[in-house]
C-alpha cells in the first residue's frame, strides 16, 4: 500500500537505515577504485595516438556522465517531494546538488586537462564542452536558490520547481552537439581501432561504478545530517544515540 | 458573484501593467536603450573590423536581448509584491494562471517587442545582408516572448529575495541558452545558405511548450514565494 | 457560514497556535486578540490561504477552501498590513483597477463619491506616493465601498487613521454587519461599533 | 617501468596527476565537509537538548 | 557626544555591508556567475572559431564586467533607502561622503573584486596570451572601481523612482565608455605590442579622479533623492 | 533648546501649514497633533533636515540646524513610519550597527538585555524579516536604549503596538524626559506620560 511505504519512508526510519547502508557503499566505493586505478595505470596499455595522457579518461568520464544523471535523478527526486509531498526526497534532493555541481566541475577540470595537450587549448567553445558548463550553472542555481530562502520547506518547493523546469533543458542541451560543430569526440580523439582496449573499458567501467558508489555515499552521509537539522525539533532525533550519548 | 471572464482578466492585467509602464515611460525607453548600448558597446570593445563585426552580429545582438530582458526581469514581480498588491492579485477569484499570463504579456509588450522593432536598425549598423535581418527579426520574434515566460518563472522564485536581481539571471539564463543557440543558429544557416526552417520551428515549438506550461509554473511560484 | 475547526498554525519551528476552533456567521464581528506576536496576522492569511495551515479545516459555507478556491475568493475581500495600492496610480485609478479585478467595473464618478467620503476631496487626482500615512490608509480602505463580499478579514485596519477617520470606519463595519456581512479583524486600538457586541477571540 | 617513469607519464605529468589530484582533493574535501557538517548537526542537537534542561 | 572617526565609519560600514552580503553568500557568487555566463554567453551566439574568440577575448570580459556590476548597482542603495536605513545613515553624526565611500568600496568587494579574481579563468578559456591576461587584469583592477563609484552616483540618482534599475544602467553606461575604451585599448596595445603603459596611465588617473569626486557627489545626489 | 520660528513648509502646491513656531526646552514633551494629511510627517521631516522649509528657521542651541549639521545629528535620534531595519539581519546585529553608527560600541549583552526589555525574548536571533510588525516595531524603538541624544524625534512610535508595549514606551518617554531629555512626537493613539504635562501643537 503506498500510504505504508510512505510511512517507511519516514525520516526517523530512513536515518537508521542508511546508517547501516552507509559503510557498505563507502567501503565498496574505495576498493572499486583502487582496482579501477589499477587496471587504468598499471593494466591498460598505452593509446597509440593520445599517449599516457589518455588515462585522463577514467576519471573524465564517470565525472562527466554522472554528473549528468545525478542532476536528472536530482530532479526526480525534487518533483517527487514536490508532488507527494515528501520530506525525504525533497532532502535527498538538496543532498545530490552539491555532490553534482562538484561532479560537473570535475569534469570541466580534467577535461580541460586533457584538452590542452590534445587540442592545444584548455578551452573550446564546442557543444559538448558548454553544455556540461551549462549544467554546473543549473546546479549552481538549484544550490543558490536554496541557500537563498530561509524556511526549508519553501525552499525545497521552490528549488523543484526550478530543478524540474531545467530538467527540460539537460537535453535540449546535450543533443545541441547536433547542431554544432564538435571537437570533443572529433577526428582528434579516436582509440586504437574501433573499440577500446578491453583493459580501458574495463578501467572505466569499474571507476564509474566506483564514482557511483561514492555519490551514493557521500549523498547519504549529507541527508543524514539534512535529516538532523530540519528535525532537530522532534522526539526521535533527541533520543538518538549519537545525540543522548 | 461578479466574475471577470477569462479574457476579460486577462486584457484588464494587460492594460493595467501597460498602464504603469507608461506612468514611467522612461521604463519602456531604457530597456530599449539598454539593448542599442550593449550592442554598440562591441565594437567599441572588440574594434572595428566589419569582417568580424558582420560575423558577430547576430549573436551580438541575441546576447544584447537576452541581457536586456533578464535586466527588466526584476520589475515583473518585485514591485507588486513589495506594495502587496500581488497578495490581492492570488485573491482575485479568477485563475492566477491566467493573469500570470497577463503580466508576462505585458512585460514581453514592454521589454520584448521594442527590442524586436529595434533590431533591424542594429543589424543594419554591422552590416548584415537583409535575408539575414529578417531571419534575425522572426527569430527574435518567436524567441523574445520566450524569455519573458521563462524570466517570469525565475523572477517568482526569487520573489522577496535579496540580491533576486542576480540570482534571477543565475536562474534564469541557463535555462534561455536554447533559444540563444536556435536564435543565432536560423541566422547563421540563413548566411551559409542551409535550412532556416528547421531552427525557427524548434523555436516555435519551444514557444509553444513555455506558453503551455511556464504561465501555470509561475503561478506555482508565487504561491511558494508568498507562504 | 466560515468554520475553522482545530486549526494549528506554525512558523519556522514556532508553533503559534493549535486546536483553534470558533464559526463566524452572518452579521457577526470577531475580534481577533493577542499580543504582538501571538499569530493574529499569521491567523489571517491561513484564512486567505496564503499560508498552509499546520492541521485542521478552514470552512465556508461547508466546503473546505482548498477547494472552493476561487468561489472563496469571489465572497471575501482582505485588508493586510500592506495597503495594496501602486504608489504610481492616482487613488481614482487604483481603486478602479482594484474593483476591476474583483470582477466588478465601477464608474468614476462613483469612486469620486467613494474617495470623498472617506476625506480624500482634493487628493482624487494625486498619485498616491504623495499622500500621508492616515491618507493611504484610507485609500486602501476605500476597497471595501465597492465590493459585495459579504466576509471581510482585516489586518489592523485603523493603523495611521486619525480620530475621525476610526469613526468613520466604525460607520462602515455597521453597514455591512446590517447587511448580513462578516468582520473578522485585528487592532490593538478600541474599535466599537454601535448596537453589536464584538465577539473575542484571544491568542493566548 | 620504474617508478619515476611513471610518474612522469611520458611528460603528461602535469595534465593527468593535476586531473587525478584534482579529484582526489575534491573528493577528500567533500568528504570532510560533510562528516563535518554531521558532526555540527549533532554538536547543535546537543546544545538545544542542554538547553532545555537549563529551563 | 560619542562620535566615531573618519576611518572608524568607514570601517563600520564597509564591515556592515559585507556582513549583509555575506548573509546571503549567494549574492557574491552570483555577480560572479553572471559574470561568468555573460562571458559564455558570446561564444554560444558567435559560434566558436578560436581565431575571432581570441580577437574578441578582452572585449567580450570588458563589456561583461561592465554589465555585471551595472546589475549589481541596484544592490547599493535601494534596500537601504526601501526600508528607512538610509534614512537613518544620512542622521549620523558624521560626513556622509564617507560613509557613501564605505558602501562603494563594500560593493566594489562584493561585486568588482571577485570579476577580477576570475578573469583569468575566462581569459584561458579564450586562449588569451598571458602577458594579454596580465593587462587585463590590471585594467580590470583599476576599471572595476571606477564603475562602482560612477554606478554609485548613477544609483543614488535613480534612488526610489520606478524602473530605476533600468534607468540607472541608461545613466551610468555612458560614463563608463572611457574606462571601456582604455581598458580594452590597454589589452590591444599588449597584442599588438604597443606601449601599454600610457593607457593604464589613463585608467588610473579616472580612478583618482572619481575617487575624488563621486562620494561627494553620490552624497549630494541622495540628498536630493531624500527629499 | 529647539526653536522653530515662523516655519512654513509646502508640498508640491499645497501650503501645509506656516508661520509655525514654537520652542521647546529641557524635560518637555511635544504632541504634534491635526488629521490625516495635515503635515505632522512633513513637519517632523523638516526639523531632521530632510526637507527644506518654505519659509522660516529652525534652530538648536541657538544655531540653525542647516549650519549645525553633524553637531546637530549627534543630539537627535528620528524614528520615523519606516523601521530602518535590515530585513536580513537578527535584532541584535541590527541594534549593533546602528549604535555603531550613532557613534557608540555596545556590548552583546547589553543589546539583549534591552531586546528583552522590549519584551522580544526568545526572538533576539531570528532573521527580522519573520517577526510580527508589532515586534518588529519593537526593535526599532529598542534604538531609543542606547541613545544619549537628548532630543528625540518621534513620528507614530505606537503603530502596531500592543497595550503592553505603549506602556513601556510611555516609561521609557518618562525616563528620557527626567533626564532632561526632549520628545517631540505625533500619535493618533492616547499616549500620557505620568507626571509630565504633554504640550500640544496642532496643525489645522
Ligand atoms: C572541459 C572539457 C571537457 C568537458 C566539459 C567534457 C565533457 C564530457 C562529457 C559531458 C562527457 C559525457 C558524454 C557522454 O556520455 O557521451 C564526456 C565524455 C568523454 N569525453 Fe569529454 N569533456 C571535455 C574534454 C575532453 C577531452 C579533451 C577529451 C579527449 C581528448 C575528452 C574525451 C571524452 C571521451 C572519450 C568521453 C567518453 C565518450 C563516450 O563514451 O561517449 N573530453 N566528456
Ligand atoms: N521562522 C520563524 N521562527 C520562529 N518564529 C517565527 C518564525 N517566523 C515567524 N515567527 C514568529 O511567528 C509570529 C508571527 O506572528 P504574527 O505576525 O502572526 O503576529 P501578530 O499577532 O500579527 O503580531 P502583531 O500584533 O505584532 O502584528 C511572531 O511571533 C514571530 O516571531
Ligand atoms: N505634490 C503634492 N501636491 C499636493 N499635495 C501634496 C503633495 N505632496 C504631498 N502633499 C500633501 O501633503 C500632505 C503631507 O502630509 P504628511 O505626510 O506630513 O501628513 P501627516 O500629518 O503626517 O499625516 P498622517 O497622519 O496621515 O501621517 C498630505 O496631505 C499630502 O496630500
Ligand atoms: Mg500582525
Ligand atoms: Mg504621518
Amino acid at each position: 500500500m503506498a500510504i505504508n511505504w510512505f510511512k517507511y519512508a519516514a525520516p526517523s526510519s530512513f536515518y537508521g537505515l542508511i546508517g547501516k547502508m552507509i559503510p557498505w557503499f563507502a567501503w565498496s566505493s574505495g576498493i572499486l577504485f583502487i582496482i579501477g586505478l589499477y587496471i587504468g595505470f598499471f593494466v591498460a596499455p598505452t593509446d597509440v595516438q593520445q599517449g599516457e595522457a589518455y588515462r585522463i579518461m577514467f576519471i573524465h568520464v564517470p565525472t562527466s556522465i554522472l554528473s549528468m544523471f545525478v542532476y536528472l535523478v536530482m530532479a526526480g527526486y525534487a518533483a517527487m517531494g514536490l508532488i507527494f509531498n515528501t520530506r525525504l526526497s525533497s532532502m535527498m534532493a538538496s543532498a545530490l546538488a552539491p555532490t553534482g555541481a562538484l561532479l560537473a566541475f570535475l569534469s570541466l577540470w580534467t577535461g580541460a586537462l586533457w584538452g590542452k595537450p590534445m587540442w592545444g587549448a584548455w578551452w573550446v567553445w564546442d557543444a559538448r564542452l558548454t553544455s556540461e558548463l551549462v549544467l554546473l550553472f543549473l546546479y549552481l542555481g538549484f544550490i543558490a536558490l536554496q541557500a537563498a530562502i530561509d524556511d526549508p520547506r519553501r525552499a525545497d518547493r521552490a528549488s523543484a520547481l526550478l530543478a524540474i523546469v531545467g530538467s527540460v533543458n539537460v537535453p535540449i542541451i546535450y543533443f545541441s552537439v547536433k547542431w554544432w560543430n564538435t571537437l570533443h569526440q572529433g577526428s582528434t580523439v579516436k582509440f586504437s581501432g574501433t573499440s577500446m582496449h578491453v583493459a580501458m573499458q574495463q578501467a572505466m567501467y569499474t571507476m564509474l561504478l566506483a564514482c557511483w558508489l561514492y555519490v551514493i555515499a557521500v549523498s547519504l552521509i549529507r541527508v543524514r545530517s539534512i535529516i538532523l537539522e530540519r528535525e532537530r525539533n522532534t522526539q526521535w532525533v533527541t533520543d538518538l544515540p549519537e545525540v543522548t550519548k | 458573484m461578479n466574475r471577470l471572464s477569462l479574457f476579460g482578466l486577462l486584457g484588464l492585467v494587460i492594460r493595467r501593467d501597460l498602464i504603469l509602464a507608461m506612468r514611467r515611460r522612461a521604463d519602456v525607453l531604457t530597456t530599449l536603450i539598454f539593448f542599442v548600448m550593449v550592442v554598440s558597446l562591441f565594437p567599441l570593445g572588440v574594434g572595428p573590423e566589419p569582417d568580424m563585426l558582420r560575423k558577430m552580429a547576430a549573436g551580438v545582438v541575441w546576447v544584447a536581448a537576452l541581457l536586456a530582458s533578464m535586466l527588466s526581469l526584476g520589475r515583473m514581480f518585485s514591485a507588486d509584491y513589495l506594495d502587496g498588491t500581488l497578495e490581492q492579485m492570488m485573491l482575485v477569484p479568477q485563475s492566477l494562471s491566467m493573469l500570470v499570463l497577463g503580466k508576462i504579456v505585458a512585460h514581453w509588450m514592454v521589454s520584448g517587442l521594442p527590442l524586436v522593432l529595434m533590431a533591424p536598425v542594429l543589424g543594419l549598423q554591422f552590416d548584415m545582408s537583409a535575408q539575414a535581418l529578417w531571419i534575425l527579426i522572426a527569430g527574435l520574434l518567436l524567441g523574445t516572448p520566450i524569455l519573458s515566460m521563462v524570466g517570469a518563472v525565475g523572477a517568482a522564485l526569487t520573489l522577496g529575495l535579496r540580491g533576486g536581481g542576480v540570482l534571477v539571471s543565475l536562474l534564469v539564463l541557463p535555462l534561455c541558452i536554447p533559444v540563444l543557440i536556435f536564435g543565432t543558429g536560423a541566422v547563421d544557416a540563413a548566411i551559409t545558405g542551409m535550412s532556416v526552417a528547421s531552427h525557427l520551428l524548434l523555436l516555435s515549438a519551444l514557444l509553444l511548450l513555455a506558453l503551455v506550461f511556464t504561465p501555470w509554473v509561475t503561478a506555482q511560484a508565487l504561491r511558494i514565494s508568498m507562504e | 457560514m466560515l468554520e475553522i475547526s482545530n486549526l494549528a498554525c506554525s512558523r519556522g519551528d514556532h508553533l503559534l497556535f493549535s486546536e483553534l476552533s470558533f464559526t463566524l456567521a452572518a452579521g457577526e464581528l470577531l475580534q481577533v486578540e493577542g499580543v504582538n506576536g501571538s499569530g493574529k496576522t499569521s491567523l489571517l492569511r491561513t484564512l486567505c490561504g496564503f499560508m498552509m495551515p499546520a492541521a485542521g479545516e478552514i470552512r465556508w459555507r461547508n466546503q473546505n477552501i482548498r477547494e472552493l478556491d476561487e468561489a472563496y475568493y469571489a465572497e471575501m475581500i482582505y485588508l493586510g498590513h500592506l495597503n495594496a495600492i501602486k504608489d504610481e496610480l492616482n487613488a481614482v485609478e487604483n481603486l478602479r483597477i482594484n474593483a476591476g479585478l474583483a470582477g466588478c467595473a465601477v464608474e468614476e464618478k462613483k469612486i469620486i463619491a467613494a474617495l470623498r467620503r472617506m476625506g480624500l476631496r482634493g487628493r482624487e487626482t494625486l498619485p498616491v506616493k504623495v499622500l500621508s500615512q492616515g491618507q493611504r490608509r484610507r485609500v486602501a480602505l476605500a476597497r471595501l465601498l465597492f465590493s459585495n463580499a459579504p466576509l471581510w478579514i482585516l489586518d489592523e485596519p485603523l493603523t495611521a487613521l486619525d480620530v475621525s477617520a476610526v469613526g468613520l470606519m466604525q460607520e462602515l463595519i455597521g453597514e455591512h454587519l446590517a447587511h448580513q456581512g462578516m468582520v473578522i479583524y485585528t487592532t490593538h486600538q478600541p474599535l466599537e461599533v454601535a448596537g453589536i457586541t464584538t465577539r473575542r477571540l484571544s491568542l493566548s | 617501468m620504474n617508478w619515476g617513469e611513471f610518474f612522469a607519464m611520458n611528460g603528461y605529468a602535469l595534465y593527468v596527476w593535476g586531473s587525478y589530484g584534482m579529484a582526489l582533493l575534491i573528493f577528500i574535501i567533500e568528504i570532510i565537509l560533510v562528516r563535518h557538517r554531521k558532526k555540527l548537526a549533532v554538536q547543535q542537537l546537543r546544545l538545544l537538548r542542554d538547553a532545555g534542561k537549563e529551563e
